[in-house]
């Protein structure tokens, strides 16, 4: 009996989100939860851990989709595939986004739905999908789509994902950056954290999703007793959570496993969060450094 | 529960028979730490070589009927790094309460040759390590008739007397089973000197087809099989040691899985039990719950300690 | 149905790539007809020896994780009962509907030494069978260097041109996995003059330990794994002898319970495809299963033929 | 996961039923159906099938029977083992004997119980104990236990089991044999053809249990159109169907799988019953020669 069952399939569909972002769709039935993430592969070389950003019914099944931005070898070759193409994927794997009166909650108060669930979703990057599927499954679970407000950070306009979706599900997105040439209806000019610290405490739980370093940013401006969940990335090899590649300090979680979402009370303990991440060979690399040696 | 688990393995008390072997959630302290304090009497780390090293491209694990093939390909921090984690851990136990200081470790090193083996061990000798395992089961052929040398007598020997001359701690052969030779590596190295023997390393290796892209699933195309499904020649390799008169301490592993697995180890003729890819399965509580396991077998025979479980030879 | 899994195998035509391995409800020419009524397009017999052999006591078999470990200790009718066995199946070949005579039959042989080899080869050579396949996986001794048959290029390659000497049916030589050389073996063997190669036999061996009773639970101790864990094995092994440029025929066969094994044996090199354990697992019907299945996947895939699977290789 | 549990367990109770033949029970909880075998073994050399002879629920759960009459070494070493001595058993393997209205029935006009089932249940030496268990689910099917009757046979008196414990059900118990010092009540001096010839076809099913030759002395003695199923015995050594040792000739019908109980389609069939028997080889031994060999 095999557990971890894998799923080659031809891709779906292909979206342009921009030109270094697409949303790659695949028929497939998974047990899958907002947060969780697949393992891809063209067996080529590389297989890498991708977030789902939707899991809907259609007339063909099930489509699931994973947004995806390219950044070296692994995402260029899926860049230049077509729709019908084969790949492989493997998944859904690791800890799912808390949904009001759904088991997966840490938190017993959580277990039926508050009144007054006013959750903010804060996403950088190529974090920002999968809190769509997650905003869906809110609101499936009867969060108000008013009382959902989606922050979309980034460097620049073209950063700035998913804006039309989010709307049509009725929720409030605001694109926040500090390089904007217009700062119209829903923009923020200024940083994930600075458009959290805007919105004055009016919310009760936090999702977030992105880069560590923009994570952190946020953590001063979450009140003492305010809830939240952030979405982690840490290098991943087996994703079944025997290798031991995307365990976190000093207590040894696992990203594939009981993370990527994490519970406040996980993250507080983090020692390596903000501060580095192990690469491929178990090395540690402190975030400071890559910043520099982007720079 | 404690009492009937505790042991001493050369030299050093472990508080229960179970090892983490090399190369599952031990690339840092803190997976290492977790799995002493869930329950594993000794832990080693990640197989360390000269120059940190990424491993194969992914995919590198691929579940089969009854285990797992992987080819992570030695990805490891390198030496350097490896010491220090081990220094973080012990740090680490030494603050522990549940811990309380005690977290045996193993630092498994590898290498090509004899030289690199000398080399790091010279390290490794001077890390809080308190044994230094070798991983021997290296495919590559390094002796002049051909043979890899997982499954050269003489190039096993070597290296194991080479690395007991620069090194005063305990020093263990980690064996390869993908030999026609086994009992002969087992007594070449005992009688090189080594202090224990820890089997079995990944069985084949084998390989699995993607059948819709016709590709092989690993992009080493080959890995090494573990899991439930290697046990039985695990013991059977175990067991043949001991028929062949080895007295030497002998880590038992393969598939094991649960406690009725880890007795079937002893009384093949292991003194202590490795669990890998057993955390797949059941999580890291696969240590804890192991141990109870174990420990609910001595009580329903009415044993004191697992040292008193007959052997089958 | 027929069109696309009918084949030419060394110039007999079978209707199916699957092939019923030695060991395997095939003592009587009753088991041996009902498995190619039900799809096998080749059957093998018990291997044959020069005197019957009543075989291992019980237990003979122990179910394992993700397969099976068998010590039947080569019971068989021996060889003058076996080629009976065989001129009964063809009669009764002959006179079903279903079959309409074709039955094609593989008589398996082993010996301990070469003269005894090819006393049983002359006599298998007036058989009724159409291949005669030499069971080289003896783990016993036999050359001056101390290395098992199964494992000793030299003399693999003297048994196989002894037989070929005596007989003018195709000969295949059935290999051990348990050896550090097979693509050298598999060479050997195909140097020497076999005529195809039959890969693998059981793997191991293994043991299996009753916890209760703290004894090994096969009689003989240890017993040959076979199932679906062998699988990722047998492909890897086949596909290193691709992959090394061998060019002859492979049946290939460890562990294949569907059609999705099946296909991966293909494409990892084998031209026919051997169904043991699987009996086990889906009964005797697993061979019209496992010929549905592979249907499917050639509709499916759009392919007109099981040979026009492609090879990772 | 492993289809084929052993179970290595005390002996709970050893039961004197004459010099040459016991009872041993095991508190095991397997599926059992009359008809069916064990394999047991000592873990000392050899492992040997035996049906079941009962299985019936006690305030220590299940407690399975078989009845074992010592032949040779194995029974030999199993009549000096004691209660409480560990053994092995694994199964329960085989086809099993038809109880009307159950659906392992080939018939479809006994799927449910038709007013007038009349059985006769012939057992010949140690085929007679597996008829206890069958006569039991009869019973407890709803078969009329006055409907029952039970013809053993054997050599002499001393090889007439079971006679209390089918008493106990209350279905007519005949013991059949040739040399029966007193033929008095519920005896029959002859063969088992001959008793259940004296039943003047006054029954509408058959089953039977015993030497092949024994069974094959009934059939001219069961009118066309009565149904019956025999019990067969065959050189057992996987008991699992993939070794080939227990299968009957022409068409590969095994014992351990598709028997031991056949039907009347399947034994009309068979060109080995009551002609041979295969040996540990697999070589043919003809129960000619073997009656000869023993005189
Ligand atoms: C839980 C999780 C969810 C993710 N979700 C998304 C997503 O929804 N969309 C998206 O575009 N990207 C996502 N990523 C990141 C994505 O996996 C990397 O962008 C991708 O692996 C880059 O591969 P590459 O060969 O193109 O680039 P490379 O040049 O190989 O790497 C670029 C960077 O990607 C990261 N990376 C590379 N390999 C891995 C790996 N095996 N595991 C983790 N990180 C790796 C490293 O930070 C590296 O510096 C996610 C990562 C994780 C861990
Ligand atoms: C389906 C089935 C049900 C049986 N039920 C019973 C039962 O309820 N009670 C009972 O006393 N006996 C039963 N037997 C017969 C029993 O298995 C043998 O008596 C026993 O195996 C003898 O073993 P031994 O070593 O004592 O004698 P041996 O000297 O080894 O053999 C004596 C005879 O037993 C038979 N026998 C031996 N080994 C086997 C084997 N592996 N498979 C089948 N037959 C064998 C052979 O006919 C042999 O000639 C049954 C046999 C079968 C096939
Ligand atoms: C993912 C993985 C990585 C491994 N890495 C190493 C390694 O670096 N060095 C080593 O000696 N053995 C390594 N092994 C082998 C294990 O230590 C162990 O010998 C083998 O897996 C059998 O035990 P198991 O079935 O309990 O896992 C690895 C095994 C797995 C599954
Ligand atoms: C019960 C059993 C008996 C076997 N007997 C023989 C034998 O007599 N000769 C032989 O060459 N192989 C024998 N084999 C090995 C098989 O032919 C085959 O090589 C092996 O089982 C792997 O295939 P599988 O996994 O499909 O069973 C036997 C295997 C089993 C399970
Ligand atoms: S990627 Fe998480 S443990 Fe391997
Ligand atoms: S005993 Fe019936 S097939 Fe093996």
């Amino acid at each position: 009996m095999i557990k971890d069952k894998r799923y080659t399939l031809p891709i779906a569909e292909i979206k342009e989100e921009t030109t270094e972002v697409r949303t790659f769709c695949f028929n497939v039935n998974l047990d899958v939860e907002a947060g969780q993430f697949i393992m891809l592969t063209d067996f080529n070389g590389g297989e890498k851990p991708f977030s789902i950003s939707n899991y809907e019914s259609t007339s063909d099944g099930k489509l699931l989709s994973v947004t995806i931005k390219k950044i070296g070898n692994f995402t260029s070759r899926l860049f230049e595939m077509f729709k019908g193409d084969l790949v492989s994927i493997r998944g859904a794997y690791g800890s799912s986004f808390f949904i009001p009166g759904k088991d997966n909650s840490a938190n017993e108060e959580y277990h039926c739905l508050p009144k007054d669930f006013k959750p903010v979703l804060c996403g950088g990057g190529f974090g920002l999908p999968p809190l769509y599927l997650l905003a869906r499954h809110l609101i499936d679970a009867g969060v108000p789509s008013s009382n959902i407000r989606v922050i979309a950070a980034g460097r620049n306009e073209e950063a700035l994902l998913f804006e039309e979706r989010f709307n049509m599900l009725g929720v409030s997105y605001i694109g926040a950056a500090e390089n904007l040439n217009n700062s119209g209806h829903n923009r923020f000019l200024g940083t994930a954290a600075e458009a959290l610290a805007s919105f004055d405490t009016d919310f009760n739980f936090v999702y977030a999703s992105g880069p560590d370093l923009m994570m952190k940013s946020l953590i001063p401006f979450i009140p003492n007793g305010v809830e939240y969940q952030f979405l982690f990335e840490r290098y991943m090899k087996c994703a079944i959570g025997i290798c031991g590649s995307c365990a976190t300090d000093p207590s040894g979680i696992r990203i594939c496993k009981e993370g990527p979402a994490l519970w406040r009370t996980q993250v507080e303990k983090l020692q390596d969060f903000g501060v580095y991440k192990r690469t491929a060979s178990g090395n540690i690399e402190s975030f400071t450094n890559r910043l520099a040696g982007k720079k | 529960m404690e009492k009937e688990l505790r042991t001493d393995f050369l030299g050093v008390k472990l508080s229960s028979p179970l090892v983490l072997p090399a190369g599952v959630l031990d690339i840092s302290f803190s997976s290492m730490k977790q799995v002493s304090v869930l329950g594993a009497g000794l832990v080693t780390t990640k197989s360390l070589s000269t120059q940190a090293r990424k491993g194969h491209e992914g995919p590198v694990v691929t579940e089969v009927e009854g285990g797992m093939l992987n080819a992570m390909g030695l990805c490891n921090p390198g030496i350097e790094a490896g010491i220090k984690e081990v220094h973080l851990l012990k740090e680490a136990a030494a603050n522990d309460d549940e811990l309380s200081g005690n977290c045996p470790v193993n630092m498994s090193i590898f290498a090509t040759d004899k030289e690199d083996f000398v080399s790091i061990a010279e390290k490794a000798d001077k890390s809080e390590a308190d044994f230094i395992e070798l991983n021997l089961s290296c495919p590559n052929v390094m002796d002049e008739f051909g043979v890899p040398l997982a499954a050269s007598e003489q190039m096993v020997a070597e290296i194991i007397s080479a690395v007991k001359n620069v090194t005063q701690k305990p020093v263990i052969a980690k064996l390869s089973p993908n030999v026609t030779n086994f009992t002969k590596i087992a007594g070449a190295a005992t009688d090189a000197g080594a202090d224990a023997l820890c089997m079995i390393n990944t069985l084949g290796p084998g390989i699995d087809i993607d059948i819709e892209m016709a590709k092989p699933v690993l992009s080493n195309i080959t890995g090494g099989m573990s899991g439930p499904c290697v046990k039985p020649i695990a013991l059977r390799l175990v067991y043949e040691c001991r028929k062949a008169g080895l007295n030497i301490p002998i880590i038992g592993m393969g598939g094991i899985t649960n406690g009725r697995d880890a007795v079937q180890m002893l009384m093949a003729g292991a003194d202590l039990v490795g669990v890998g890819t057993a955390v797949y399965y059941r999580g890291p509580e696969v240590f804890r719950l192991i141990n109870e396991e174990l420990l609910s077998y001595l009580r329903r025979k009415g044993l004191d300690s697992f040292q008193s479980i007959n052997r089958i030879i």
